[in-house]
Order: C-alpha cells, then structure tokens, then sequence
C-alpha cells in the first residue's frame, strides 16, 4: 500500500512534467490551429503582461516592496528603444538591448534612494515617479515627439523574415522573451541571491543580522525588475507600433499589481495562471469591460483579505507576507 | 502677470489643500494612506449633481449629499479596513492595496452609472469679478478661498477643541490606551471616516461649481497633487496640509510663468518624491508619526 | 469559506473565458433598434446572410461623445438602408461596434478584432481622431480590410494605403479655414490655446507656418500660444498669460469639453474676448457645457444642418427623430456618409467581399449630406465647411464667410 | 463588588489563564502577584474588556454581567485601569491626557472637581499641565497613569505594576499613594511583581501561577506563608 502510495506521487510528480509539457507544446503551436489575428495578439498581450506579472513579483513577492510605477520602466524601456532605432541604425536587437539597459539604470536611479521607504511611502514613490516620467516623455519633444508619439515602430527580422502579427512572428517572439524572463526568475529563485532576497522578505532585520547586505540585494532585485519591465516595454512597441506619453499609464501598473496579487506573490506557475486568467477576460468579456476594473478593484480587495497566499496555494509552498510597514493598529 | 499667477496659485493651492486635510484626517487618526479618497471627493461631486437635478431644494439636496458621502466613507472603512484591523498580520501595505481597489471600483462605479463624458454644473457664487491694480480676482476665487478656510477652521475645532477629536488624537496616539480610558474606538474612526467624507464631498461640489463641470476623472489628477500636498506639508498635520496645498499650487502657476504649460503637471510630483526622500516627514510632520 | 469565495472569483472568470472564447470574435454589440429592423424585413430574406460592417471608437473617455456620434450616425444609415430593402436584393445591413476607450493600444486591439471576423467586409468608422487612427491603419492595410475615418485629420492617416480612407478634411484642409477665421472675424492680437496632444501640436505648428507665410499680410498677429495638458480643468495659468499677452482673439486647438470650460473661466475675466473654436467644437453639448460662456463662439462645421441640400435635411430629419431630438455633428454626418459610400461600392461591385469592396470603393460615388462625395487617389473626400457663430445657444450660419484658398490669398494683397 | 468565576482566556491556541476565580470587596485593596508570565495582565485585561473570554468565563460587577462589554462600556460603569507600561498618551499635553480620563464622563462640574483631586494627589503633574506627556520622566509618567485612571471616578480601580522600571523611593512614593486613594473610598486591584510591598498594602492577594490560582488568603497569611515567602518574597 505504501509502495503504491509512492508510485502515485511519483507518477503525479511525472505527470506534472508531462501535463506541463503539453502546455507548452500547445501555446508553442497556437498559430497553427488556426488562431485568428486577434487571438494571436491576444495571446501576445498575455505574455507581455506575464513578463511584467513575473518582473514586479521579483520585487514585491521576493523582496516585499510593492511597486505602482512598473509602467514607468516599461516606457523608459520602449523609448530608449525606439529612440534608437529611429536615431541611430543599430539594427533592431541592439536596440532593444539599450532599451533593456535604460530600464535597468532607471532601476538603478530609482531604487538605490527609495528602497529605503518601506510599504506604503515606497508605493507612493513608485507612483510619483510613474506620473513624472510620463510627464517628461510629454514635454522632450526632440527626443520622445512630445504627444504626437512615434509610429511605425520596427519590427524584428529574424533570418529575413519580418516577424509579423499575422504570421505569427510577434508570438513567438513574445514566447521566447516569456521563456528567457522565466528562466531568469527560476535562476534568482534558487540561487543565493534569491534566497537573501526571501530572507528579507520574510525578515528585514534577521537577513541584515545574518550578514547580507539588504539594500544591496534590494537595488539589484529592482534593477532585475526594471529591466524585465524594459523588456515587455519594447516587445509592446513593437507590438501596437505606436508608442506616446499615455500608452504607460498607472492602470498598466495597478493591473500588473492585480496580477501578482491575484496570482499569489512569489508563486511563478499562480502568476502565469492568474495573467492569462486577467487579461484574456476583459477581451473575452467584452461586454464586460466597463466593469474591468470594478472587478480588478474586488479582486484586490478580497484577496488582501481573504486570500494572501493567491490563487493556487497548492502550487505555491511560499506563503507570501506583505513587508512591514507603518503600522496601522497597535490594539 | 507673475502676481497674478501667484493669486491664481493660491486660489488652485487652496483647493489642493482641501483635498489634501481629507487625506491628512483619515492618516491622523490610522496612519492610514487613504487612496480612495479622490473617488469619494468623485462620487460625492456626484451624488450634489443627481440630487440637485432631483428638484426637492438646493440645500436639502447638498445636505443629503453630504450624509450619503459620509456614509460611502464609512461603508468603506466598516466594511473592508476594520476587517484588515481585526487580522493579526495586516499592515499598511494591505489597507493601501484594499484602498487602491476600492478606489477603483468606485471611479469606475462612477464611470458606469453617470457616463463618462464631462457635464456642467451650476455655478453656486457668480459675483462677478474684481480688478486690484494689474491682478483680477475672480469671485469664485473668493468664494473658495473663504469656504476653504472655514471648513479648515472647523476641522481644527473639531479635532483640538471638541471631546471627540480629543478621542481621535488619542487613537491616532496610542489605540488601547485610548480604548482602557473609555475612548470608544470603532466610534471614533467610524466618525472619522465619516467626516473625511463630508469634506470629500464639500472639496468635490466645490471644485465642481468653481469649475461648472463634473465628470468621472474629475478626482484623478486632483487627487495625486493634493497627496503631494499632503505629504510635503506632514501628512496627518492638518496646518501642514494646508501650506503644502499651497505650496504646490503657487509653484505650479510659476512654473507654467517660467516654463510654459507643459510641465505643471510635473511639479507636484517632483515634489512628492523630492519630500520623499529628503524629509519623509514632511515640513511638519513629526518624526516619531511616521515611521518611514 | 475564503477557499470557497476566491475559487468562485477564479471559476466564474474561467467560465465566462471558456464561455466566450469559443464563441471567439461574435461577441458584438448590436444595437437593439438595428435588431428591430432587420426582423422587420426578415420574413422575405430569412436565407439571406446580412451584411456586416465594423465601427471603432471611443465609447466611453473624454471623446465618448464623438464615439456615440459616429456610431449613431452608421445606425441612421444602416436604418435607412435596410428600410429600401437592403442591398445586393434584399440582404441586410448590420453593424459590430467596440469600444475602443481612445486609446491605441485598445485601438489596436479592437482592429484585430473586426479583422479576425470574417462577416465584417469594410468599416465605415475607424477610431475617433488620428492617433489612434494611426494605429489601427496599417492594421487595416495589412488585411486588406476598407477603413474609413470620419475625423482623422492626419496627412499620413490616408497615405496608409488604399485601403484607408478619410471622409473628413485633411489637416492641410482644415488649416486653410482656420487660419481665415481670425481675418473673419477681425482679430488684431490673436491668442492660441492648444492641447499637447498629437492633433494640437501639428495643428499648432501648421497655423504657425501658414503665419509665417501670410502673417505680414493678414490683420492679424498671434500674440501668445499657451499650451494645457489633456485632463486639465483648471485653465488660470493659461488666461493670466493670454491676458497679460493683450489678447483680443482666442483660437482653441481641442474639443469641445476642454473649450466649454476653458470659455467659463476666461469670460469671468474678461468677458469680451472673441472665440474662435474648430469643427470638433461644434457640438451641442458645448452649449451645454458652456452655457452663457460660449455666446458668440465663432466656429466652422463641414454639417451644415440648415442647409437646403435634400439629403441633409434627410439625414437630420431622421437623426432627430431617432436620437430624442439631438443635433448630428459632423462625426454623425460623415459616418453616415461613409455607409452610404460602401454600400455604393457594395452594389457596385455586385459583391460584399473585402477585396471586390477594396477595389470597387476606389471609384465608388454617392450623393449624401456631403454633397457628391467621392474618394480622389490619396483615399481623401473633398469636403468644404461652413461657418457658424452661437447666439442664444443656437449655432447660426455666417453666410459667405469662407472664400475659397486662393481667392482668400488673392484677397490679402 | 467585582466577582470573576471561571474566566479562561486564549492567545491563539495558548491557554493563557485557566480557570480564574476572583473576587474584590468593597473598599479593599486586593493584589495579583506572580512571576512573568503567569497570566497577571491577561486576567486584569480580560475584565477590562480588551481580550475576547472564552465561553462560560463570567465576569460580574456590583451585580451586573460585564463580561462581553466592550472596554468604554466597562469603563462607564465605574472600573478604570492604569495599564502595564503606562501606555500615555505621548503627544498630547498633561492636562489632555487627563481629559481622556474623564472621556465617558459628561458633568463638567464634576470632572473639575476630579481635575482638583488628581492634583491635589500629584502636585507635579499640575506643575506640567501644558508639557507633553511624553516629556515626563518615568515616574511622572507613572503618576499620570494613575491620575488619567482615577479621572473616570472610578469605584473599582486596577493597577498594573505601578513600580515598574521605577527607583525605590519613587515606587515608596507611588505605594503610598495608592493607599491613599483607597482611603478615599477606591476599591483597588493591584497587580504586581514586587510582591513584598504589594502584600505589605494589600488587605487580601491572590497568587498566580501558570495562568492558575495558586493560593488566595488575606495578605498577612499570605506574607507568612513559607512556599510564598520561598518563592516571591525573596525570603527564606
């Protein structure tokens, strides 16, 4: 009986890897079957919000800051980008990799002064700097084209082929960027970095008595995250191809939030879930969408209170704990 | 012209700085970042416009507003923050993530139920206007400098001159010791709340007769600045509110003096995150309130 | 119990998802009265498949009311259209609308969308303004899918491709009245207000060229460009520098919400200041909006709703009577048009196919509000304008009061 | 006057106090002792209200069940408490934390007359009326307590470890004050860890234990008791 019971697990911990695998096979084919153009970009949106679900939670469910102004690095990341493009003939891939690198330097510029805020005033710092960003892609009109916005925003080339929505190029694309930032986040996840960065988590204190430079860890985690936010910013230009100063608004980033909140903060398989699960449903729902964001706002709410593990504690062995702030009540 | 941008800085000053005591009298009293506040200045514009269209009489009509508005607040607060209180292991950044949802449901709530397109509001104190030297002051400018300070004036009594403010300073200090004295305490934030949305409701008929315009995002832009306001002038210090309310409309104005009109929009928020990080406390916000 | 509510939350997301995602792209938003009238007819052409057309547009935001226009507009059309007995003997017309919010990436969203669904063969209304209809162009094109713009003004919107066209002044076009409305109106010290948007700076930089130009010749010199940001209400800083600037003209580069306030706090100041405003002003909802404050706003529509021209009073007549009595603006009238002008094409071609549509538009003409209204080779509709002062809330023609371009530069020397 | 009988309360899953039995006479003063963590606070904040009891925990004063009111309704009817670590009001003047004394009271006249009496009592506190209260010393800070608990006008007062963290003569000080407060009629319940000095002004004690009643006698037996003596008097 025993020996069955194991062979079961061992066969539900094989079946994990198949199950797992078929997804993957099935969302690798999706524009085979057929998918309309706008399922395919659709799907696209999914996987460039799932790179930003995946991207905040480095820092809010590994370190414990919540961040509202992830839309701030994603359209630092996309102008830096296209700024190149249109400026410089780099060629499409440098390109995005300077965009990548503004985001993590504006990362960098960001996180060093205000990682030291905790809860509540990081929050409002991350929200300020969101509103001045957008602010400054309005008013640097030599660079950013003001409020007319830049257009026709380039697309890759891979082996000479324009990678398009319609033949599926942009999917895939996106996939391969989705597989580079999970495996990033399953590399920090287990290495030593990241584990300073659950010991902070789960105690500020205790992780700099153990030895570890906190603020140190904090400022990478948050570069790390700004950069992956720079990464969905570029695949999103060349998505729309049209960028201006109000693409990156506070609603992409409190969506981002729902998400990783929904999701359950630290849990990578609950963020993937819980993206699809938000982003597919206003699209599907359409009738719906006026009520988007009354039910994103309920979605936080219970959550918080009744669910702060996130969707699918099964999958997530981390509980996740909200960083300690200022406090609310001593009773 | 730069004296009358100054003029017209203080007239926008007081307006963030109305908002922003709204934010600063649920903080004195939690510790408490109240991100819903906007849309409860929002739904409380609201509730003036479909009453008055109601035709039962101006003043009823904003009387009841002002009680429906209040209790939105408290709806708020007994039905998603006191939970949060009661649960061991909530802190700031759970009451800041149910406000920011509840925030959005209730703008979005706005959105659904009055359209979102802008429409006009009756303005309540036309006089006119009146020149000194170079500089115009507009009557609605009066009007809501005056109403501003009055409703400043009674906030402060209410909190350093009345029994129940007492009450909500001792909370605000010190939750159980305020509770061991007889300080009934769910009474006391029930009625903070409850006030916080009746000036939310008397900044938003405000600005929405001074301007003669409503609509859903009204509380959006507004909201943002006077937090800065907030946070610059000490949040929860409600002196403080109010010359951090003025502080950024002045600048504001002079910047667009100096800079065009473009970048007023940046101005509060650079000097959010300049407070933020050179004096978390804010001008004079006491230290040991905030813990940052 | 908290298992049980957020396990609800996830399952009733799921199966709304499952629900409509095998449904795919047929969730559409019909109108209930569009439904009535092809029931009505369906009895003699129950086997025949109807016609489908797209729409795009702002159906909440700041520019709902143009998104609601234009749609309201392709209903009187549709309507209109269905009660002659349909087209190609007897099928229906039938509209799919979505709600873009005036965003692009909604926008685009939205595009991928009526692309993906094959029943819809043309769009008369693509997204409200250029911006978003930037986005959604090369969309369109890329498909093969006939686009039509009812208020885009941007050069590059119809240089798309040939499948986007636009039923609306060019910005060059429009242009060529504004800048005539100051000597109209005989402005010595002109004030421009304008947003920082797409429209309002290319249009700012267009006035301010064609001043360079003409400025030594026309009675006019702009004394001050002032410049708000989208979602500005309070307009103080932008009047202390229009005033300080000695202004005794103002031209507004926005629409009619942001002009409505801008108006009431500029009059209390100084109440005799002239306004001039463009044809996204003309609406009745400025009146509204504005009130008292708009009284003698002059501005230009290319709808002129008094006109004698039989097919507006047509058009007017039956959007009043279908809309409570409401005025069309010209986003309604030029919507209807570009039904009107797909159908053409659709009988022409004998066929609702996209491309027989794509080819057939190219030299399709019909006689609608517009006047003859025919696309030339760039996909632009010629349209000329009329110009209209409010008094007593009510918009009254100025006869006359536009000369041609050249005739108008021929005139300042 | 106060009668507590089968109070149990939890912390979690941590049975804290087991199975309480008290009882507090008129005029009396009757003192808690027992080492840390032996359910002193717990048992003084399950009759102020403040900790949830668990079913069947009674608590009745002068007649009246008052064991599910709420902290301000407890105070109401006449007990106030002075609680562990003072637990001031830091930012608010002397004279406002007093005030908040008298919160459930309405008769100006007589809360004046309290304001008179809690002076006359601290002399020093009247000194500072316009400080802050998180300016005083400790000891100061100790009287206020005191002060802000007698302000209800209280009939039954609790004390929790009014000596802490305070030098001898000061905790003399406050000792003799507290009889003082009983002589004008203020049934006390003081809870302490210096047991000698409790004992020496206590009429009866209870001695805690593990969340238990250990012994319950009038204080003298109690100060003669040789496992009491062995084990909170430091005697031998």
């Amino acid at each position: 009986m025993k020996n069955f019971d194991i062979k079961l697990l061992e066969g539900l911990e094989k079946s994990k890897y198949i199950v797992g695998a078929a997804v993957a096979l099935l969302v690798i084919s999706l524009p085979f079957f057929g998918a309309s153009q706008y399922l395919l970009r659709v799907a696209t949106n999914i996987g460039i919000y799932a790179i930003l679900a995946l991207s905040l939670n480095l820092i809010t469910g590994y370190a414990g800051q919540v961040s509202l102004g992830h839309a701030a690095f994603m359209a630092i990341g996309a102008y830096a980008f296209i700024v190149f493009t249109t400026k410089y003939p780099i060629g499409f891939f440098p390109a995005m990799g300077v965009g990548i690198l503004f985001s993590a330097l504006a990362g960098l510029i960001l996180g060093a002064p205000t990682l030291r805020l905790s809860g509540a005033y990081f929050v409002i710092a991350t929200t300020g700097f969101s509103e001045l960003v957008k602010v400054i892609a309005l008013n640097w009109k030599s660079v950013t084209n003001g409020a007319t916005g830049i257009r026709n925003i380039i697309r890759p080339t891979v082996f000479g082929i324009e990678l398009t929505n319609a033949n599926g190029g942009q999917y895939w694309f996106m996939l391969f960027w989705l597989a580079v930032s999970i495996y990033i986040c399953y590399a920090i996840k287990y290495s030593k970095f990241g584990r300073a960065l659950f010991a902070i988590r789960d105690d500020d204190l205790a992780a700099k008595m153990a030895g570890i430079n906190t603020s140190l860890t904090k400022v990478t985690a948050f570069v790390f995250s700004a950069a992956l936010a720079g990464v969905a910013g570029v695949l999103y230009a060349t998505m729309t191809r049209y960028v201006e100063p109000n693409t990156f608004t506070m609603d992409i980033s409190t969506i981002i939030l729902c998400i990783v909140i929904f999701g359950g903060m630290g849990s990578m398989v609950g963020m993937l879930i819980s993206t699809f699960l938000l982003i597919a449903f206003p699209e599907a729902l359409r009738a719906l969408a006026m009520y988007r964001f009354i039910i994103y706002g309920l979605i936080l709410i219970i959550m918080v209170r009744f669910r702060q593990q996130g969707l699918i504690s099964g999958v997530s062995k981390l509980p996740y704990k909200l960083p300690k702030g200022v406090y609310i009540d001593r009773g | 012209m730069f004296l009358q941008q100054i003029i017209n800085g203080i007239s926008i000053g007081l307006i963030y700085a109305l908002v922003s005591v709204g934010y600063s009298l649920i903080f004195g009293v939690l510790r408490m970042m109240n991100m819903a506040y906007a849309s409860i200045l929002t739904v409380g514009a609201h509730f003036c416009l479909s009453l008055v269209q109601a035709k039962f009489g101006f003043f009823p009509a904003i009387i009841v507003a002002l009680v429906l508005t209040g209790l939105v607040s408290v709806f708020f607060d007994v039905s998603m923050l006191a939970p949060l209180r009661k649960k061991t292991g909530s802190d700031s950044v759970t009451v800041l993530i149910t406000a920011i949802g509840f925030n959005y449901i209730l703008l979005n709530l706005c959105l659904v139920i009055w359209g979102s397109e802008r429409k006009p509001f009756q303005n309540v104190f036309d006089f006119g206007s009146l020149q000194v030297g170079s500089v115009i002051f507009d009557s609605s400018q009066i009007v809501i400098m005056a109403t501003a300070l009055v409703i400043l004036a009674a906030l402060t009594w209410v909190i350093y001159g009345s029994k129940i403010g007492l009450g909500m300073r001792a909370v605000q200090q010190n939750t159980k010791a305020a509770n061991l004295a007889g300080v009934n305490t769910k009474v006391v934030i029930t009625f903070s709340f409850f006030i916080s949305g009746i000036t939310a409701c008397i900044a938003g008929f405000l600005i929405a007769s001074y301007y003669q315009l409503i609509y859903p995002t009204m509380g959006v832009a507004l909201g943002g600045k006077a937090f800065a306001a907030a946070v610059l002038g000490g949040i929860g210090v409600l002196h403080g509110s109010v010359i951090g309310g003025l502080i950024v409309g002045i600048l504001e104005c002079v910047a667009v003096y100096f800079f065009g009109g473009g970048v007023r929009d940046a101005v509060a928020y650079i000097i959010l995150i300049l407070v933020l990080l050179l004096v978390p406390s804010g001008l004079f916000g006491k230290s040991e309130n905030t813990k940052v | 119990m908290k298992k049980a509510l957020s396990l609800v939350l996830a399952l009733a997301i799921a199966l709304s998802l499952v629900a409509c995602t095998s449904t795919g792209t047929t969730t559409t938003t019909t109108s209930e009265d569009q439904t009535t009238a092809t029931t009505e007819q369906a009895t003699e052409t129950q086997n025949l498949d109807p016609i489908v057309l797209g729409c795009s547009g702002p159906l909440t935001g700041n520019n709902a009311q143009f998104g609601e226009n234009a749609l309201n507009g392709i209903m009187v059309a549709i309507e209109e259209i269905n009660a002659d007995g349909g087209l190609l003997g007897g099928r229906m017309l039938e509209v799919r609308s979505y709600d873009d919010k005036g965003t692009g990436e909604e926008g685009a969203s939205v595009a991928e969308l009526l692309i993906s669904d094959e029943d819809v063969c043309a769009v008369p209304s693509a997204a409200y303004g250029s911006s978003v209809g930037l986005v959604e162009a090369p969309l369109f094109q890329e498909a093969g899918l006939v686009a039509i713009s009812n208020s885009a003004s941007h050069p590059d919107f119809s240089a798309t491709g040939d499948c986007i066209y636009r039923n609306n002044l060019t910005e060059a076009g429009e242009l060529q009245y504004a800048y005539q409305m100051p000597q109209v109106v005989g402005a010595k010290k002109l004030g421009i207000v304008s947003m920082m948007s797409e429209f309002g700076e290319s249009f700012t930089a267009g006035f301010e060229a064609l001043q360079e130009q003409y400025g030594d010749k026309v009675g006019f010199e702009i004394a001050c460009v002032s410049w708000f940001t989208d979602g500005t209400v309070d307009f103080a800083p932008n009047i202390a520098e229009l005033i300080n600037a000695g202004c005794d003209t103002i031209i507004f580069f926005a629409e009619y919400n942001n002009f409505a306030s801008f108006a009431i706090q500029y009059r209390k100041l100084d109440p005799n200041a002239q306004f001039i405003g463009l044809m996204t002003c003309y609406t009745p909802d400025l009146v509204n909006l504005g009130g008292d404050s708009v009284e003698g706003v002059y501005l230009y529509s290319c709808l002129n709703p008094n006109s004698t021209n039989p097919e507006v009073q047509k058009f007017v007549a039956a959007y009043k009577a279908k809309y409570d009595g409401a005025e069309p603006d010209f986003v309604a009238a030029n919507a209807y048009d570009s039904v009107k002008i797909i159908a053409a094409a659709i009988e022409q071609a004998g066929s609702a196919d996209r491309e027989a549509i794509r080819e057939a538009i190219k030299t399709a003409h019909v006689v609608c509000t517009a006047g003859d209204l025919s696309f030339d080779a760039n996909g632009d509709a010629v349209k000329s304008v009329v110009m209209f002062k409010i008094e007593n809330g009510q918009f009254i023609e100025v006869e006359g009061a536009f000369k041609l371009w050249d005739e108008f530069v021929a005139s300042l020397s | 006057m106060l009668n507590v009988t089968n109070l149990n309360t939890f912390y979690g899953n941590i049975h804290a106090i087991k199975d309480i039995n008290l009882e507090v006479k008129q005029g009396e003063i009757v003192t808690i002792v027992g080492s840390n963590g032996a359910g002193k606070t717990t048992t003084l904040m399950s009759i102020c209200g403040v900790l949830r009891k668990a079913r069947g925990s009674k608590i009745e004063f002068l007649g009246e069940d008052i064991t599910d009111l709420s902290p301000c309704e407890i105070v109401k009817r006449g007990i106030s408490v002075s609680p562990e670590g003072r637990e001031i009001f830091p930012g608010l003047s002397v004279s406002d934390n007093l005030k908040l004394g008298a919160f459930t009271r309405t008769n100006a006249a007589e809360i004046s007359d309290s304001y008179e009496r809690v002076y006359a009592l601290f002399p020093r506190l009247k000194e500072r009326e316009k400080q802050n209260a998180g300016t005083l010393s400790g000891g100061e800070q100790q009287m206020l307590a005191i002060g802000r608990a007698i302000m209800s006008k209280p009939k039954l007062l609790l004390l929790d470890e009014p000596s802490m963290g305070l030098a001898p003569n000061l905790v003399k000080m406050i000792f003799k004050l507290i009889k003082e407060i009983n002589g004008q009629g203020v049934t006390i319940m003081l809870v302490e860890q210096n047991a000698s000095m409790a004992l020496k002004i206590a009429n009866r004690g209870y001695i805690l234990e593990t969340g238990r009643v250990k012994f319950c006698d009038s204080a003298e037996v109690l100060r003669t008791n040789n496992e009491v003596k062995k084990a909170y008097l430091g005697g031998k």
